[in-house]
């Protein structure tokens, strides 16, 4: 449970930074976050007492002592997704930078309504 | 796991809170980043213990790995820094 | 000392990288060894020109002496520099003198003057924080000489000695 | 103040319904019904002695093939937003680290850091590593680099081509598949050779290579990107 | 003996690698927390991971570089780290007695307006 | 000899066409631009040869990596998936052929790679029969989008991208998370497994799981009020991608919570919950589009007051309704991609986006405001345009179902029509009979940009004349949801 | 005859498409396309004039079955449709010429077409659907037409097309809560399940049905868009407009209420005042109202072609006021004054835009003494009135005879006298018209104004003629109306060619009886007038106000606010004007939308994540409270 508890708190985190902060950088790190959160709970989520790693490195491995292999196949592939959004958020927030000189979201605001 | 082996582990995981503790502190980047950077080395450590008491030849790879992008990310925070953006 | 053709320089590169491979692979399969050979080969194109300037140089018999004796000096320079924080951080009086110091050296490449500056971060009492031409600049905790010459002596000298047979 | 409160509230709430759904579901329990399959047959059907990868590659390789192309996307994007005329990129070779000891240091240890992240693709189907971890040591050798030299630049019509061409790679690999009996994409055509030997588990490494090639060309570009992005902007301003 | 020798150094490592972060906490500026941590958490890792190389000699080759690993780089990071601070102007301890850096990087300063 | 009526080459081909674009932009800068009508074109193909087996069938599934679902990630193409991968793939190769004339900004070779790369995502998205793997397509398709909005690199574009990437990334994460949960709950990944696993879970704990997908979904697929990104992504972007976002992206995302709530949370209560959510976006959409001044802002608010409207019509859970859902989905996707397209010419022509500088515009570009009338005309319901056929079916299948809050949703529908109706009449009564206060020189688009334009108009005008067909299919592919076919054909086929 | 049908609705939308390829050519061969086409309906409606026919099913072409039928109310309507657009086209030949731009008046022509088909459409349909659909189509053709006529128009044409809109979904509503019954929109279909439905269904139904045709027949307080949008759209199109297109809202109510809805079955679900079901009887009173306030409002009117749309209200008050009486002479006699209306108000628009075609102006009081200079205009227009005013033997008088005599039969007093205010009022403002237009001094800028040209005049004279033809042998409508409504489940009423005979229900009315009479009073009065002194003629620079001497700019305003005192009487009652109500909502929705709907969109990117956080919460919360949010 308790890791459980940890990505919801972790996601909430970054929740809440995206929702209260104002810095365009804080923004990107609650993504972060809630992206953490995500992959944290999916791993959690594949933990079996006592498991160890799927893999048969050697001779005899017990196949029914491992963690289950698909959220950790899982969060390999969320983790490069999330690593790609944030790439690119990066990219967007200096852009950002460029045009406005400044990082608070709050005077970013040229579209409305 | 042997007690030896527990003994291990709590020293080190006192330096690894003594270093979050720094983290937290700061008071500034710089502090913070020296801390993380203790705190990854401790990990790094720690991994290929972990290996070695699961067994698992292949956590030592994982050390590496995280070895060398903490150093990576060493060298560049220290950049960024240093000039800014 | 100028630099080494690039064959040269290329087959250093390979010979350093399997050498590397195997003992990553740790293992002496035939395929990995095979392997290791290929990704060798190709990496070694791409990074050649980064590695080293001596290039096979590096093999010189003198070098590699040096080298190993070297090694276990260091180590143990930096057991006593542990000994020595230890020292400064519990006792209770906590006795450092900090400053910053410039300190000179006769090293000419880059590796050797690298090896310089690591050497002396890893060492009792201080940390190299930059190099510039034949300066280093050097943090220390206990500052017992503060003018260029006796700082050399007190911090470079003892490395160089070794480091200049080692990377000319 | 009271927007925070509030949203506190909110977030606990949302928390809170979380803890209750997975009540149910508690931390360490198996849960599994399609993993077990893949732990029982994993071996024999893919030949990979790490099942993650058997998963990754194999059974969910769709997926890969999916993180592959977001990968690719965000690069292309960066490089959208990030694009520079030729005669402002060439502004960059001007550059030369002030920092001696990076310089010197991240040159030494580069050729170091692509055998290893060579090591680590290649190795994908018998390691926790994979095309993935690989490609992205292999460009933070590239990041490295740039650190070192911030002049330094890659040639990106090569790295349009080796992305490409891991690309199709992939995606020929797989459409090869079609052509089997079982005519399926992906299918595992190749043997799977002996259990943890570096030939095994048939298509599974060249995938995880040709991943690699991908992943770090992608992410060099993005970092050459983002450096260039720094510097040869970094002056008009 | 290989047991001995084995949970020696790592019972050595893990003392270097504590003392490290003590000194990250004890010392009072900067500089001097990186002096106590580079030396002895390198040490501390560098040891504890030949420790379990010697006790699971099977995987003595790929422990050593691992170690080596950390020996090569912990020293550049350091000094970029430490050069950084001195730059964006973290303060010295009031304690430090000469400060050469201001000349040495004041040319550099110079050398670049060039 | 391959089997090309193949649900997976549907994705592959395009994508592989993705990698050759950036393949070859190593050697030759135009091959870029020509590809990707290639790749649609094969596309096209591939959609029309999977027809014959579709009718045949009911539909069509193909695996991956030689193992049967739930082992390996499957493609399903039922009926109604069939539909909006033609409409996909159509749109792409019309598109494509627009862009060659329309893009002429650097670094052209990515632009096309992450154009096609979008549609590819969308394809993906309708076709995937794995709930992770929807995960990975919704990303593709999102990430594609976000470096479209920002193409142009310009203030406007670069904050667009920006906040749709926060709201996109968002979404993805809580999508995730209500993918994991039933992952946790039932083992398994594939769509129809899990539905038959989580039958023993109670409603309330399948909610929570529903409202993450739905939310994550929703972003993208434009509800209210998740959708503040939509007016500012779809101006900004090249109107060529405007047109594929606003036509088939968000149907898309959509179809896919359609599909998962059919499949998986087939409960009453959910469809309440949506119909709330479905008129909400209708009114706001079409209220705020009444007001805009620029012209893609307007239609792009237009999009969200469609996506309402079909939303709408599914959340009425019946045969009909389902219908009038898919007939209105055909019909926004071909207006208002073609809407899109025109309003580009305009905008290459006028040089800017305000709707007072449209004035006159119908008589310098005859063709093209010809089109643009027919799309808005559809778009209205005015018959005897096609738009008609779907508002007819949504409005009858809803009262169908003679209650208060069925009425009460009709009339807010008709309401929003008769705005709708507002802003589309008071645009083309300045176009066409308004007068330009100084004489412009502006000529009729080119006819690269011309093609695509006239080829989608003609389709709606070849749907609004002879809608029998497209009217049965569509009845079949809702009568197949909502019979659950889809279910069992699958299980049939896919040996779950 | 299957055939024949869905040509005569395929001949003017083929023809409009042809129109506009054949502009291409040139412009003669358009126009020349054009009128051979419209001639072409007319012929075919002609060919099968009076036949009954039920259920054609034509093919599934637009998606569902197009089912026609025809009888002879449908002819009627079809005569008016046809006819006019016939005329309506011919006269546009010469008038639109001053249009430069060759590309509108191809679209132009063609939109004329397009409407007189979904018109044909309308009146052909057999079920609610197709007529629907071209209900719908002729709403956006007609709107095309208005906007036509300039800068005003296009604020008329939006107000129009709006209003239709509206209307028309009204109707969309009540044709979907039919289906959802019936599951087939067929008129017998439908009528079948009416006759079985709960009382509330066919009020609601009926009620929402007939909001629609409220608005395109412009019944109070639906007709805002009308004086706009009928003034400001271009002269020919104005006729086609006042003259036909409102009537098809008449029809729709006769279909509603007599096809679909039985008087009896509506009699025995609703409560009957004066023997009318209350529904019927609220129309009434619409009708009356709009018969009133119309006639008022159009005395007040300073522009010609706006006098006249208000009229048209008025008069269009007077078919709904005697379709709505439920009985046999008052549904007569309100289909009766539809062809009627159709024919004097397309006569009065095809006058004044006559008039406007060669002055340039509809502004009255920039008109006046044109009588020498137009004479047969003048005398056309004179017929107009008379026929308007309800005078024998022109054709208004008998069909406002029938309402009056249904009103008197039904004792609905109140209503009778309001008819005989209309009636009265009409007499001041055509009164205003001709004098306005065609009396007193001539501005002298009209010195060389000439009579239109013969195209133009043609369909003129046909109007004329046929004021006269039906007025003086009613016979000839009242052959259709009556066979027609024996199908509808009416007793017939007694008639002959020049009226109804006596003994009937009509008492004895025969139009040259009564003419006779009238003709004698009128020639015994003109004797007096030529034998007694007159006024003396006075130059027109020779007047003062004031005393000041007027200055040109002035010298024709006499026909300035000609009722003004009158006016002061009426305007409280016209204060309450509706507009005012429509524009109070349409500030509320600006409201709404400028300020409310900007709080939702505010370019705040932690706005709107936050919204994305609400609605997790909301789910959370329902899952929380175990669901039982809703
Ligand atoms: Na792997
Ligand atoms: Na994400």
């Amino acid at each position: 449970m308790s890791y459980y508890l940890g990505s919801f708190l972790l996601i909430a985190i970054g929740l809440y930074t995206v929702i209260i902060k104002k810095n365009l950088i804080k923004i990107v790190i609650g993504l972060n976050f809630i992206a953490s959160g995500v992959n944290l709970l999916i791993v959690s989520i594949g933990y079996v007492k006592n498991g160890t790693a799927p893999i048969f490195s050697k001779i005899g491995i017990n196949p029914s002592a491992m963690v289950d292999p698909i959220p950790q196949a899982l969060t390999l592939t969320a983790i490069v997704i999330d690593a790609s959004e944030l790439a690119l958020a990066v990219a967007f927030v200096v852009l950002l930078y460029r045009h406005y000189g400044t990082l608070d979201i709050k005077k970013i605001r040229s579209l409305k309504w | 796991m042997s007690i030896l082996d527990w003994i291990y582990l709590a020293i080190v995981s006192i330096g690894a809170v003594l270093a979050v503790v720094r983290m937290v502190k700061g008071p500034d980047v710089t502090n913070r980043v020296v801390g993380l950077d203790v705190f990854t080395t401790i990990t790094v450590a720690l991994f290929v213990f972990f290996a070695m008491i699961f067994d698992r030849y292949i956590y030592i790879d994982v050390a590496l790995v995280y070895g060398l992008l903490a150093f990576i990310g060493v060298l560049v925070i220290a950049r960024f820094i240093e000039r800014g953006f | 000392m100028e630099k080494a053709g690039k064959l040269n320089r290329y087959i250093f590169t390979v010979v350093v990288l399997y050498v590397s491979w195997i003992l990553l692979t740790a293992t002496t399969h035939k395929d990995e060894l095979i392997a290791g050979l290929i990704v060798s080969l190709l990496v070694a194109i791409g990074s050649f020109d980064y590695l080293s300037e001596h290039g096979l140089g590096h093999f010189s018999p003198k070098r590699v002496m040096y080298l190993i004796i070297y090694a276990p000096y260091y180590l143990w320079q930096i057991l006593l520099a542990n000994f020595d924080v230890a020292y400064r951080v519990l006792a209770p009086s906590m006795p450092i003198k900090p400053g910053i110091v410039k300190v000179k050296t006769g090293l000419k490449t880059d590796a050797g003057k690298l090896a310089l500056a690591n050497s002396i971060t890893m060492t009792p009492g201080t940390l190299t924080m930059d190099v510039k031409d034949d300066t280093l600049l050097v943090h220390w905790i206990y500052v017992k000489d503060e003018t260029v010459e006796g700082a050399t002596k007190e911090i470079g000298t003892p490395f160089e000695k070794y480091l200049k047979e080692i990377f000319g | 103040m009271i927007r925070k409160i509030v949203y506190s509230i909110f977030l606990a709430t949302i928390v809170l319904s979380l803890v209750m759904f997975f009540a149910a579901f508690p931390f360490g329990q198996n849960k599994m019904s399609v993993g077990e399959y893949y732990l029982n047959h994993g071996v024999a059907q893919t030949g990979a002695s790490n099942i993650v990868t058997s998963v990754v590659v194999d059974y969910r390789g769709f997926d890969t093939l999916g993180e592959v192309s977001v990968l690719f996307g965000a690069a292309a994007g960066v490089a959208i937003l990030f694009f520079v005329l030729g005669e402002n990129r060439r502004k960059r070779r001007e550059q030369v680290a002030p920092n001696f000891i990076v310089r010197v240091g991240s040159r030494i240890i580069f050729p170091f850091i692509l055998l290893f992240g060579t090591y680590i693709f290649i190795h994908g189907h018998l390691t926790p590593g994979g095309g993935f971890q690989g490609g992205a040591i292999i460009a933070s050798g590239f990041l490295l680099l740039y650190l070192a030299y911030p002049g330094t630049t890659v040639n990106r019509s090569r790295l349009s081509m080796v992305e490409g061409l891991a690309g199709i790679t992939f995606i020929v690999l797989g459409l090869y598949g079609l052509l089997m009996p079982e005519s399926s994409f992906l299918y595992n055509f190749l043997p799977k050779g002996e259990l943890n030997a570096l030939l095994s588990s048939g298509i599974l490494p060249i995938i995880y290579i040709a991943i690699g090639f991908k992943v770090a060309a992608e992410f060099a570009g993005i970092i050459d990107d983002m450096m260039c992005e720094v510097i040869c902007r970094g002056g008009e301003k | 003996m290989r047991l001995i020798l084995g949970y020696f150094l790592l019972y050595f490592g893990a003392i270097f690698l504590f003392l490290g972060a003590f000194g990250l906490i004890r010392l009072p500026d900067l500089y001097t927390r990186m002096q106590a941590s580079t030396k002895s958490t390198t040490l501390g890792a560098f040891a504890s991971v030949l420790g379990v190389g010697i006790l699971h000699p099977d995987w003595f080759v790929k422990c050593l570089v691992v170690a080596l690993f950390i020996l090569l780089t912990a020293p550049v990071g350091s000094s970029a780290l430490m050069r950084a601070a001195y730059k964006t102007g973290v303060p010295l301890d009031e304690r430090t007695t000469v400060d050469d850096a201001k000349e040495f990087f004041g040319e550099e300063e110079k050398g670049e307006a060039k | 000899m391959v089997n090309l009526a193949n649900p997976i080459l549907l994705i592959v081909i395009p994508l592989l066409f993705v990698f050759l674009i950036a393949f070859s932009s190593a050697f030759s800068k135009s091959a870029a631009k020509y590809l990707p009508i290639i790749a649609f074109g094969i596309n096209v193909v591939v959609a029309m040869l999977l027809v014959p087996e579709v009718l045949k069938n009911g539909l069509v599934l193909s695996t991956t990596a030689g193992f049967k679902p739930p082992i390996a990630i499957d493609m399903i193409v039922d009926k109604l998936a069939l539909f909006l991968v033609i409409i996909a793939s159509v749109l792409g190769f019309v598109v494509s052929i627009y862009n060659v004339a329309y893009i002429d900004e650097e670094p052209e070779e990515k632009f096309y790679a992450l154009f096609t790369l979008l549609i590819t995502g969308i394809i993906w998205m309708i076709i995937t029969g794995d709930l992770f793997n929807l995960f990975v397509a919704f990303e593709v398709t999102s990430i594609a989008a976000f470096g479209l909005v920002g193409f142009h690199r310009d203030k406007g574009s670069v904050e667009a991208g920006f906040k749709y990437l926060v709201m996109g990334a968002i979404g993805g994460s809580l999508l995730l998370v209500g993918i994991i949960m039933l992952y946790a709950a039932t083992g398994t990944l594939n769509i129809i497994d899990v539905a038959q696993k989580s039958a023993e879970l109670t409603f309330q704990q399948k909610f929570l799981a529903y409202a993450l997908i739905f939310v994550g979904l929703g972003i993208e697929g434009a509800l209210f009020p998740l959708n503040a990104w939509l007016p500012d992504a779809h101006p900004a972007a090249p109107s060529s991608v405007s047109s594929i976002l606003s036509g088939i992206m968000t149907t898309a995302a959509i179809y896919a919570i359609i599909r998962i709530t059919n499949i998986i949370f087939d409960y009453n209560q959910i469809y309440l919950f949506l119909m709330f959510f479905a008129l909400l976006t209708l009114i706001f959409g079409e209220i705020a589009a009444y007001y805009q001044k620029d012209i893609k802002r307007m239609l792009a608010y237009s999009t969200i007051g469609q996506t309402g409207l079909f939303f709408f019509a599914f959340t009425i859970h019946s045969t009909n309704g389902l219908q009038g859902a898919f007939l209105q989905i055909i019909n926004h996707s071909v207006s208002k991609s073609m809407l899109f397209l025109v309003v580009g010419a305009m905008i290459v022509q006028v040089g800017s986006r305000n709707i007072e500088d449209f004035v006159g515009l119908g008589r310098k570009m005859k063709v093209s405001s010809f089109f643009l009338a027919i799309g808005m005309f559809s778009l209205m319901g005015m018959p005897p345009f096609f738009g008609f056929w779907s508002k007819l079916k949504i409005i009858f299948a809803a009262l169908q179902h003679s209650n208060a809050l069925m009425i009460g949703s009709v009339v807010i529908i008709l309401l929003m029509s008769v705005v709708e109706g507002a802003y589309f009449f008071k645009l083309l009564q300045m176009m066409f009979f308004g007068k330009a206060e100084q004489d412009r020189e502006i000529k009729e688009a080119s006819f690269g940009m011309l093609v695509p334009v006239v080829i989608l108009g003609f389709i709606l005008l070849f749907i609004s004349f002879y809608p029998t067909p497209v009217l049965d299919f569509a009845h079949q592919a809702a009568s197949d949801l909502m019979n659950k076919n889809y279910i069992n054909l699958a299980l049939k086929l896919g040996g779950l | 005859m299957n055939m024949s049908l869905e040509l005569l609705l395929a001949t003017p939308f083929i023809g409009g498409l042809l129109t506009y390829i054949g502009g291409k050519v040139h412009r003669w061969v358009r126009n020349l396309i054009a009128v051979l086409f419209s001639l072409a309906t007319v012929g075919e409606m002609a060919m099968y004039y009076n036949t009954t026919f039920k259920g054609v099913v034509w093919g599934s072409l637009f998606g569902s079955n197009l089912v026609l039928q025809t009888n002879p109310i449908t002819w009627l309507f079809l005569f008016i449709v046809t006819a006019i657009s016939l005329l309506v086209i011919v006269f546009s030949i010469d008038d639109m010429k001053k249009e430069e731009d060759e590309i509108v008046l191809d679209s132009y022509y063609m939109q004329l077409l397009f409407v007189e088909g979904a018109m044909v459409g309308i009146v052909l349909a057999g079920d609610l659907i197709t007529f629907f659909m071209f209900w719908e189509i002729m709403s956006w053709t007609s709107y095309f037409l208005i906007v036509h006529g300039g800068k005003k128009s296009m604020a008329a044409g939006y107000k129009y097309i709006i209003m239709s809109v509206i209307g028309a979904y009204a109707m969309f509503i009540a044709i979907a809560m039919l289906y959802a019954k019936t599951h087939s929109l067929v008129y017998s279909d439908v009528a079948l399940a009416l006759s079985q439905a709960s009382p509330s269904f066919i009020i609601w139904t009926v009620v929402l049905l007939s909001v629609g045709f409220f608005v395109k027949a412009a019944v109070m307080p639906l007709h805002t868009w009308l004086p706009d949008a009928h003034s400001e759209a271009p002269s020919p199109v104005s006729p086609l407009l006042s003259g036909v297109l409102i009537k098809m809202g008449a029809y729709g109510l006769f279909i509603v209420f007599y096809g679909l809805l039985s008087v009896n079955l509506a009699k025995n679900i609703m409560p009957s005042v004066f023997s009318t079901p209350i529904l019927l009887y609220i129309i009434q009173w619409l009708a009356a109202l709009s018969i009133v306030l119309a006639t008022f409002l159009a005395i007040m009117q300073e522009d010609a072609k706006r006098l006249l749309a208000y009229s048209s209200v008025s008069q269009i008050g007077y078919v709904v006021l005697g379709l709505a009486t439920g009985t046999s002479l008052g549904v007569a006699g309100g289909l009766f004054h539809a062809l009627n209306h159709a024919i004097f108000k397309g006569l009065l628009f095809l006058a004044v835009g006559a008039v406007i075609y060669r002055t340039g102006t509809r502004n009255m009081s920039e008109l006046g003494g044109l009588v020498k200079k137009m004479p047969f205009t003048f005398t056309a227009l004179l017929l107009g009135i008379i026929a308007l005013a309800g005078v024998p033997p022109l054709n208004g008088f008998v069909s406002k005879w029938m309402i009056y005599e249904a009103l008197i039969q039904k004792k609905e007093v109140f209503l009778l006298i309001m008819a005989f205010v209309g009636s009265t009022g009409a007499f001041l403002y055509v009164y205003r018209l001709i004098h306005s237009l065609f009396l007193g001094q001539l501005p002298e800028k009209y010195e060389n104004v000439k009579d239109v040209p013969i195209l133009m005049q043609i369909p003129i004279w046909i109007l004329a003629l046929s004021t006269i033809v039906y007025g003086i042998f009613p016979g000839l409508a009242m052959d259709v109306i009556v066979k027609g409504m024996k199908l509808f489940g009416f007793t017939p009423i007694a008639y002959n060619l020049f009226g109804f005979p006596e003994g009937t229900a009509m008492g004895s009315l025969t139009v040259i009886n009564i003419a006779a009479v009238l003709m004698t009073a009128f020639v015994a009065v003109f004797i007096i007038f030529i034998l007694f002194p007159k006024t003396r003629q006075v130059s027109q620079y020779d007047n003062y106000a004031s005393g000041q001497e007027l200055t040109p700019d002035f010298k024709y305003n006499y026909s300035f606010g000609f009722y003004m005192s009158f006016g002061r009487v009426i305007k409280p009652i016209l204060s309450m004007s509706i507009e005012r109500v429509y524009n109070y909502w349409i500030d509320a929705f600006k409201i709404f939308g400028d300020y409310y709907m900007r709080r939702i969109y505010t370019g705040n990117l932690e706005t709107y994540n936050s919204y994305i956080v609400i609605v997790v919460t909301i789910a959370a919360a329902a899952v929380l409270l175990g669901g039982k949010l809703w």
